[in-house]
């Protein structure tokens, strides 16, 4: 009886058809997985299509509700795009955004700046909290090479505690007895853009898309960061300002997230609140990764992703689905496409051999 | 602050703690097998939940800690097959094992949720509970609280002195000598990781057996993550880690103690504590040991054709 | 001002902000729903987990109203601003907001007054406590809570002034885990009844096990503690929700200015009956008691009210309106615990 | 060819191995018999790792087959090998160094009954010392070892095991001449006691003086099979191995009188190794403008802190660097390449080209700080241009710009290496091991650059492990031993003279290094 043994081999190099063709292929395999979830769990196989791709990508309030999803799906996927860049995990996103959201609402709380500047105020804090609250776990990484992944992690315990700090104490609104910040006048809103929830916050977020693109793709110092998450050894050795461009990259991912934050406080929730930015640290590093990494890639991404999100929250409204459901759909989704990728980078060898 | 306060604090450590110390043995072991387990909020959603639902069918307890042992180690698996096997991206796949564990438990134990069921009483061990200060801590604890202690130990053991603990380990260190030693590389990560799963899930049992009596949908509340540091201020070491846990759910016991006996203040500044207090420990132990514990192949997939 | 008129035939809708089987405010809400649906048989959508968050809350009514629904429940204080710009944008779409904090001509928020229902709940354990030291459990301390602990102390003190309460704020909704922590503690400092004002189980398992009484709230908790169980503070949203919904559909419905407030009046809070453990004596009183606040001649608050501190909450002879109701950020003397 | 009556202790029968599409193994073969040394020729990437990682299980052949005494021995996995008695001392030591000697042992040890526990495997190891005559203590962390030390406990390892057939992949080349007599000496004492022993090396006096037979193989084939090693001369050997007569580096007489300023200038340098040992000590060096300096030395004796300190990515613990009369003590590597110091570093890939990015920008990496190419968009263009003139320039073969550098072959990516540092702007090359695992043209054009690069007026220093790569290219040569410099004599000296000095010292030293370690 002859024996067959197989034998994994890495592919010397991807050809881009077939990474095209693992990586589409992956993403089908999980959403006909996830079809097959959500008629198990009582939808209509036959209102699927109606549900789940007209409304959200196509009819106007759906798609309205799917870009506004997306704006911070956009600038949480450039931060984490941006970090791990640098081989450095940031699982701390929401804690970054959380702070930027704490800068924007502290401007507009005390009303810095003139009326005119106070947007423009409001976004630059936010940016600089979030990237504020990163420089602790960037100092300790790069001091002491403690791992940024607990630290990021911890951090973001620690902001949403000083979220509450501030929300039940000093900046709870006095007009309600609920842990809200008072409201943010109009002169510190984006202004709305006539569909639906959709705010020129999404303007921002496009921008900082091609900004980062820019950077990464297009400057020295992205040039730079290129080479340091590849081998960073070797980019020491070349003269490359390691720990500047660690240290400026890592920042800005602060900063972007923080951006999120202050986009959502000023964009659609007017106020500060316990219950912004949930799951964007898993939503950023989802988008950075499908999108490989690549700024411009994140803006689709992202808005695909905000139609998925969008369409849990359809199902939810139509069917009765709960949380646990949405949130099963998102991993069977997401490690379909993971293991698929297996296809593009391996090959399986079988060999017979003769008893 | 009296001695009664200081044993009730105390006697109620473990509650806290055992969770935390499960998951962190768990991820260890799947860590010194060079395998970053990220999903292990997950496999503590499908303990609690699946000891919680078969308690409630009816089952004896046992059951329902060993089901849900079972159901950690399973999700596991699935995450160690694409890991290990396929070699997905680590930290991508823990967080949609992450996903799926949460989403997995969250829809299969809906119809159980809320409802309260007989846990396990304290061990009955005399008079020596009364022992004042440490009686509750070292005698009032249930079965179940003995039992993980000592598996926890017990696997720190094996990981130090058995040879299946010594492969373990070789593998985390540097599976290509590993394997020119005739150390089949993936089943051994295989089988770090499926105990990881199986411990989380133990963590999670433990969380509604022991600690609550009840499922509830995220009940787990981040403590995956929280398990996740520890190990980090553990150094990859069972025994330290029980400090770690230990400090850590006696600084979450504290809080609301603190808070009975009237002690005003900043309740959300102290909660920062737990967090900034491991930060600290994080950054003074780099300063001491450097990062001298961590498995040298950490995160990295293995194939014998990647030459060094 | 002008009565509401509701366009189209009548469809209903809820909108919870977590699960609806949630053990306690959601599933207070989720079993008047149902209710609802039967008593009036119209049709009844919920959709659950909506995030609290003003764009997904919109869209969720966006959703609701496209396919026809025009009476909109919505059930979290977080959901306020979303409602308002949601009720400004359908005029002729009636909502009505739970632990809301907006009203319009055709948004009114509802709440109840639960603090009357504690009132009665603290007289029990009053009666119940032989070591005179009660402890109570919130999830944050928000008005709506802090009224609860203290109608709830109020009433123990009306059974002995000596009485004293520990409150204790866990800052979650949902962590049993630490639920039960927190009600160990409240135990070791020698309270024998712990009133829990949140909706997980461990507490009531908790005291059950040190063989101490209980008191649940939100629905029904007999269950989840059958020996010490004193008595639990209920809702019966349906109560308020089936007759405003005729009215809505009838074309009487004025939403009123600062919202809906019902009591044990209306029937939307009451106790459960007693426990076994309530002496005879006490549950007399306790009935006395409800008479009278159903007949206006008992108020929970009324002065003088003296906060932690003692500085003076309300004055003797007064009885504090609903906006100082609403701001109620302070515990009152007798209660060990702290509101920051 | 000889034939006996009974079958070859082990035969290895037309094997072949492709990776990828790149065949690497052809049908090759070698017969070994009971009792005897083998040694298994070839030059670089011939295939004889793969042949006998084959051999003892790590990889699978794509065809062929394997008999032990005449019958099939079929090896999926290592651990067939290992139960079959076949052991292998790896070219690069698998040994985990955080574990003891004794621990390593345990690991391969299987489910073997008599070797269970640390006390067992102790005793295990004392013996197979006492068999070859290597000294090792089972207690120590293998981190802790020194190279030569290492290898003895791999020796020892295997024959602890129970190996009886014992493949030794390039033994000696890390070793100093009297480590690797004494190895040698082990080897064939371990022959006479019954083992037999396959020896890969590129020392061809190894061969003639201590193998009965040998076997050789060129780009995956066997060329030549069980040749008596006492019928044939080293230069015929060399014959057969690559095919012609090789031009091995052929010392040149210098014709420059190095009398330039002196652009590298260290006083009393002293280096911590990352771990904290003794890296270099009171090194005191110069190279003048035009002058090649070689660094002799045994491989470990702090060669690598040294080129570290002199490129910035070491700490200088005490005394001062000077590049061109500026002091550069704590300097940026940036600040020091602006000066004109360039660096071909011993091991590529971990820090000299980056794998996974085109050649291009390898290329241009050290030099799109400078502003080349811009700060802000990037003028890829001229990144492209500047990649292809130096592929044409260099001949570097198979690369276009966007090629992935892992792609291309180790002598190719040794080129591009040598067209980015080796530019108009050098002044001050240090190069490390710069021919390590190069073919002989390969080498061959290496050496021409570094002289070209010398008489162009750079000032060179060659650290290298090759003494006669040392001696072929040097205008002085510096010998250092357990991070000081031990000796110097001018470039014409003789390899006994050299030898001699990098001798004198060098076992003491590294064991003075080691105990420093520990
Ligand atoms: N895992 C691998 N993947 C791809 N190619 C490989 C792999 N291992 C070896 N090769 C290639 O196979 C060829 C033979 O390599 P091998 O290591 O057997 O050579 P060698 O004869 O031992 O050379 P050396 O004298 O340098 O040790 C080389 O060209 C090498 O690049
Ligand atoms: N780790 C690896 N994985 C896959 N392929 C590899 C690996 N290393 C080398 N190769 C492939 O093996 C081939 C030879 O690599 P190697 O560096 O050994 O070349 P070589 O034969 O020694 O070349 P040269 O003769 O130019 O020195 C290359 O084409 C490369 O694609
Ligand atoms: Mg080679
Ligand atoms: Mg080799």
């Amino acid at each position: 009886m002859p024996e067959y043994t197989f034998a994994l081999q890495r592919r010397l190099a991807v050809s881009t058809p077939r990474a095209v063709l693992t990586f589409t292929g992956g993403l089908l395999v999980g959403i006909v997985l996830g079809l097959l979830l959500l008629m198990a769990v009582g939808v209509p196989a036959q209102a699927l299509f109606d549900d789940l791709v007209v409304q959200v990508f196509l009819r106007q309030q759906g798609l309205a509700q799917t870009l506004t999803l997306s704006v911070p799906l956009v600038l949480a996927g450039l931060a984490s795009a941006v970090a791990m860049r640098l081989k450095f995990w940031n699982i701390g996103i929401e804690g970054q955004l959380w702070l930027g959201a704490i800068g924007a609402t502290a401007v507009a709380l005390h009303g810095f700046g003139p009326p005119v500047l106070r947007l423009p105020l409001m976004l630059l804090a936010a940016a600089l909290c979030g990237a504020a609250w990163i420089a602790l776990p960037l100092l300790l990484r790069l001091r002491l090479q403690v791992s940024e992944l607990v630290v990021t992690l911890l951090m973001s315990n620690i902001a949403y505690l000083l979220l509450q700090h501030l929300l039940f104490g000093a900046w709870r609104d006095p007009a309600n007895s609920f842990p809200v910040s008072p409201r943010i006048g109009p002169e510190g809103r984006l202004a709305l853009l006539g569909m639906g929830n959709l705010h020129s916050g999404i303007v921002v977020a496009l921008l900082a898309a091609l900004l980062v693109a820019a950077l990464l793709e297009r400057s020295r110092a992205g040039f730079h960061a290129n080479a340091i998450g590849a081998n960073a050894q070797v980019a020491r050795a070349a003269g490359i300002p390691v720990t500047a461009t660690l240290a400026g990259m890592v920042l800005l991912s602060g900063a972007l997230a923080g951006l999120a934050g202050g986009i959502i406080v000023s964009g659609t929730e007017y106020r500060l609140t316990q219950n912004i930015g949930w799951n964007m640290t898993f939503s950023g590093i989802v988008v950075a990764f499908i999108a490989r990494l690549k700024p411009l890639w994140v803006v689709p991404v992202a808005f695909v992703l905000g139609g998925l999100y969008n369409a849990g929250g359809t199902l939810k409204v139509f069917y009765g689905l709960s949380e646990a459901v949405v949130l099963l759909l998102q991993g069977v989704i997401l490690m379909s496409l993971l293991v698929c990728l297996f296809f593009a980078h391996f090959r399986i060898d079988a060999r017979k051999e003769p008893a | 602050m009296d001695l009664a306060f200081l044993s009730g604090w105390l006697g109620s450590v473990p509650l806290a703690a055992m969770p935390l110390l499960l998951a962190c043995v768990g991820l260890i072991l799947s860590e010194r097998a060079g395998v970053v387990s990220l999903g292990i909020e997950g496999y503590l959603a499908m303990g609690a939940m699946t000891s919680a639902v078969l308690i409630l069918q009816g089952a004896p307890v046992w059951l329902g800690v060993a089901a849900a042992m079972l159901a950690g180690m399973l999700l596991a698996l699935g995450f160690g097959v694409a890991v290990v096997l396929m070699r997905a991206e680590q930290v991508l796949a823990g967080l949609a094992t992450m996903a799926i564990g949460l989403g997995l438990a969250g829809l299969l134990g809906r119809s159980q949720v809320h409802r309260p069921f007989e846990g396990l009483a304290p061990l009955d061990v005399g008079a020596l509970a009364g022992l004042p200060l440490i009686g509750p801590l070292l005698f009032r604890q249930d079965a179940l609280t003995y039992g993980a202690l000592a598996l926890c130990l017990l696997l720190g053991w094996a990981l130090a002195h058995t040879r299946l603990g010594l492969r373990i380990r070789a593998v985390g260190e540097d599976p290509a000598t590993a394997d020119v030693a005739g150390v089949n590389v993936p089943l051994h990560q295989l089988l770090a990781v499926a105990c990881c799963g199986a411990l989380g899930g133990l963590a999670g049992a433990y969380l509604s057996v022991v600690a609550s009596n009840v499922w509830v949908e995220n009940m787990v509340a981040g403590r995956g993550w929280i398990a996740l540091a520890l190990v980090i201020f553990a150094r990859w070491s069972p025994v330290r880690a029980i400090f770690g846990a230990f400090f850590f759910g006696a600084v979450e016991a504290l809080l609301p103690r603190l808070q009975a006996i009237g002690w005003e203040a900043p309740v959300y500044l102290m909660g920062m504590l737990p967090y900034a207090l491991t930060i600290l420990v994080l950054a003074i132990s780099a300063c001491r040991a450097g990062h001298a514990q961590e498995p040298a192949a950490l995160g990295v997939a293995y194939l014998r054709q990647d030459r060094r | 001002a002008e009565a509401f008129k509701l366009d189209g035939p009548p469809k209903i809708a809820f909108i919870y902000a977590a699960t609806a089987r949630d053990g306690g405010w959601n599933e207070a809400m989720d079993n008047a729903r149902q209710i609802v649906a039967q008593e009036l048989g119209y049709p009844v959508a919920a959709a659950e987990s909506i995030a609290e968050e003003a764009s997904a809350l919109k869209n969720a009514i966006d959703l609701y109203v496209q396919r026809g629904f025009n009476i909109i429940v919505t059930t979290s204080y977080g959901y306020s601003d979303g409602v308002l710009e949601a009720a400004q944008k359908y005029p002729g779409v009636a909502f009505l907001a739970a632990s809301g904090t907006t009203n319009a001509a055709n948004l009114e928020s509802f709440y109840a007054r639960t603090y009357e229902a504690w009132y009665l709940a603290g007289m029990a354990a009053g009666a119940v406590s032989q070591s005179k030291t009660l402890g109570m459990l919130g999830g944050f301390p928000v008005s709506v809570v802090n009224w609860d602990i203290n109608g709830f102390t109020r009433g123990a003190q009306a059974v002995d002034p000596a009485i004293r309460t520990i409150a204790l704020y866990t800052n979650s909704w949902w962590d049993p885990a630490k639920e039960g922590q927190a009600a160990q503690s409240i135990l070791e400092q020698n309270a024998d009844v712990i009133a829990n004002n949140l909706s997980s189980a461990a507490p009531f398992t908790m005291a059950e096990k040190a063989g101490k009484a209980s008191v649940g709230f939100q629905l029904d908790m007999s269950k989840l503690a059958p020996k010490g169980h004193l008595t639990s503070v209920v809702f019966h949203w349906d109560k308020h929700l089936v007759p405003t919904i005729r009215q809505i559909v009838g074309g009487q419905w004025t939403p009123t200015e600062h919202g809906a407030f019902p009591g044990m009046k209306e029937g939307v809070v009451d106790i459960t009956p007693l426990g076994d453990k309530v002496p005879a004596g006490a549950r007399e009183r306790i009935a006395q008691a409800r008479q009278q606040i159903l007949d206006g001649s008992l108020a929970p608050f009324a002065g003088p009210l003296l906060k932690q501190n003692g500085e003076v909450a309300v004055v003797e002879g007064q009885h504090p309106d609903d906006a100082t109701l609403w701001a109620m950020d302070y515990l009152i003397q007798g209660i060990t615990g702290s509101v920051r | 060819m000889t034939h006996t009556a009974a079958p070859p202790l082990l035969e290895l029968c037309g094997l072949s191995k492709r990776f990828g599409d790149r065949p690497v193994l052809q049908r090759a073969s070698l017969e070994l018999r009971q009792g005897e040394v083998h040694a298994l020729l070839g030059e670089n990437g011939a295939g004889k790792s793969t042949l006998m990682n084959i051999l003892t299980g790590v990889y699978q052949a794509d065809e062929g087959h394997i008999l032990l005494r005449g019958e099939r021995l079929p090896v999926r996995r290592p651990a067939d090998a290992i139960a079959a008695g076949i052991g292998m001392v790896h070219q690069h030591f698998r040994l985990v160094e955080r574990f003891s000697v004794a621990e390593n042992l345990l690991l391969a040890a299987g489910g073997r009954r008599e070797l269970r526990t640390v006390p067992q495997a102790v005793a295990a190891l004392r013996q197979a010392a006492g068999q070859t005559g290597l000294g090792i203590d089972p207690a120590r962390r293998v981190a802790d070892l020194s190279v030569a030390e290492r290898q003895r406990v791999e020796i020892c390892k295997i024959l602890a095991l129970g190996a009886r057939i014992l493949v030794l992949d390039e033994p000696t080349a890390v070793l100093t001449d009297r480590e690797a007599a004494d190895m040698l000496a082990a080897m064939n004492r371990m022959a006479e006691g019954g083992c037999s022993i396959i020896l890969i090396t590129h020392k061809l006096r190894e061969v003639v003086g201590h193998s009965q037979r040998l076997t050789i193989m060129r780009q995956g084939r066997t060329v030549a099979s069980n040749l008596a090693t006492d019928a044939l001369s080293q230069a015929a050997i060399a014959a057969l191995m690559v095919g012609e007569h090789p031009d091995g580096p052929q010392r040149q007489p210098s014709s420059r009188i190095a009398n330039g300023p002196d652009l590298l200038n260290t006083q009393a340098l002293c280096v911590r190794r990352p771990d904290g040992g003794v890296g270099i000590v009171d090194l005191s060096l110069r190279v003048r403008a035009g002058e090649i300096v070689g660094v002799a030395g045994v491989g470990g004796n702090g060669q690598q802190q040294l080129a570290d300190a002199l490129l910035g990515t070491a700490r200088v613990e005490a005394g001062s660097i000077e590049l061109d009369g500026a002091r550069v003590n704590d300097a940026s590597v940036a600040r020091r390449r602006d000066l004109g110091l360039r660096i071909i570093p011993s091991d590529r890939a971990a820090s000299g080209l980056i794998g996974e990015l085109p050649v291009a920008d390898n290329l241009a990496l050290t030099r799109v700080r400078t502003g080349r190419y811009r700060r802000w968009w990037l003028d890829r263009w001229r990144m492209r241009a500047d990649a292809q003139a130096s592929i044409a320039q260099h001949d570097i073969a198979g690369a276009r710009p966007d090629t992935r550098t892992s792609l291309l072959s180790g002598g190719n990516a040794q080129k591009v290496l040598l067209a980015r540092e080796l530019d108009a702007d050098m002044r001050l090359l240090i190069a490390h091991s710069p021919t390590r695992g190069l073919d002989v043209k390969a080498c061959a054009s290496v050496h021409a650059a570094i002289r070209a690069a010398a008489a162009r007026g750079a000032a060179c220093l060659l650290i290298s492990e090759d003494l006669e790569e040392v001696l072929a290219l040097s205008d002085r040569i510096v010998v250092i031993s357990a991070g000081r410099i031990t000796g110097e004599c001018p470039g014409g000296a003789s390899a006994e003279r050299v030898g001699h000095l990098m001798l004198g010292t060098a076992g003491a030293a590294l064991g003075e290094a080691a105990a420093h370690h520990a």
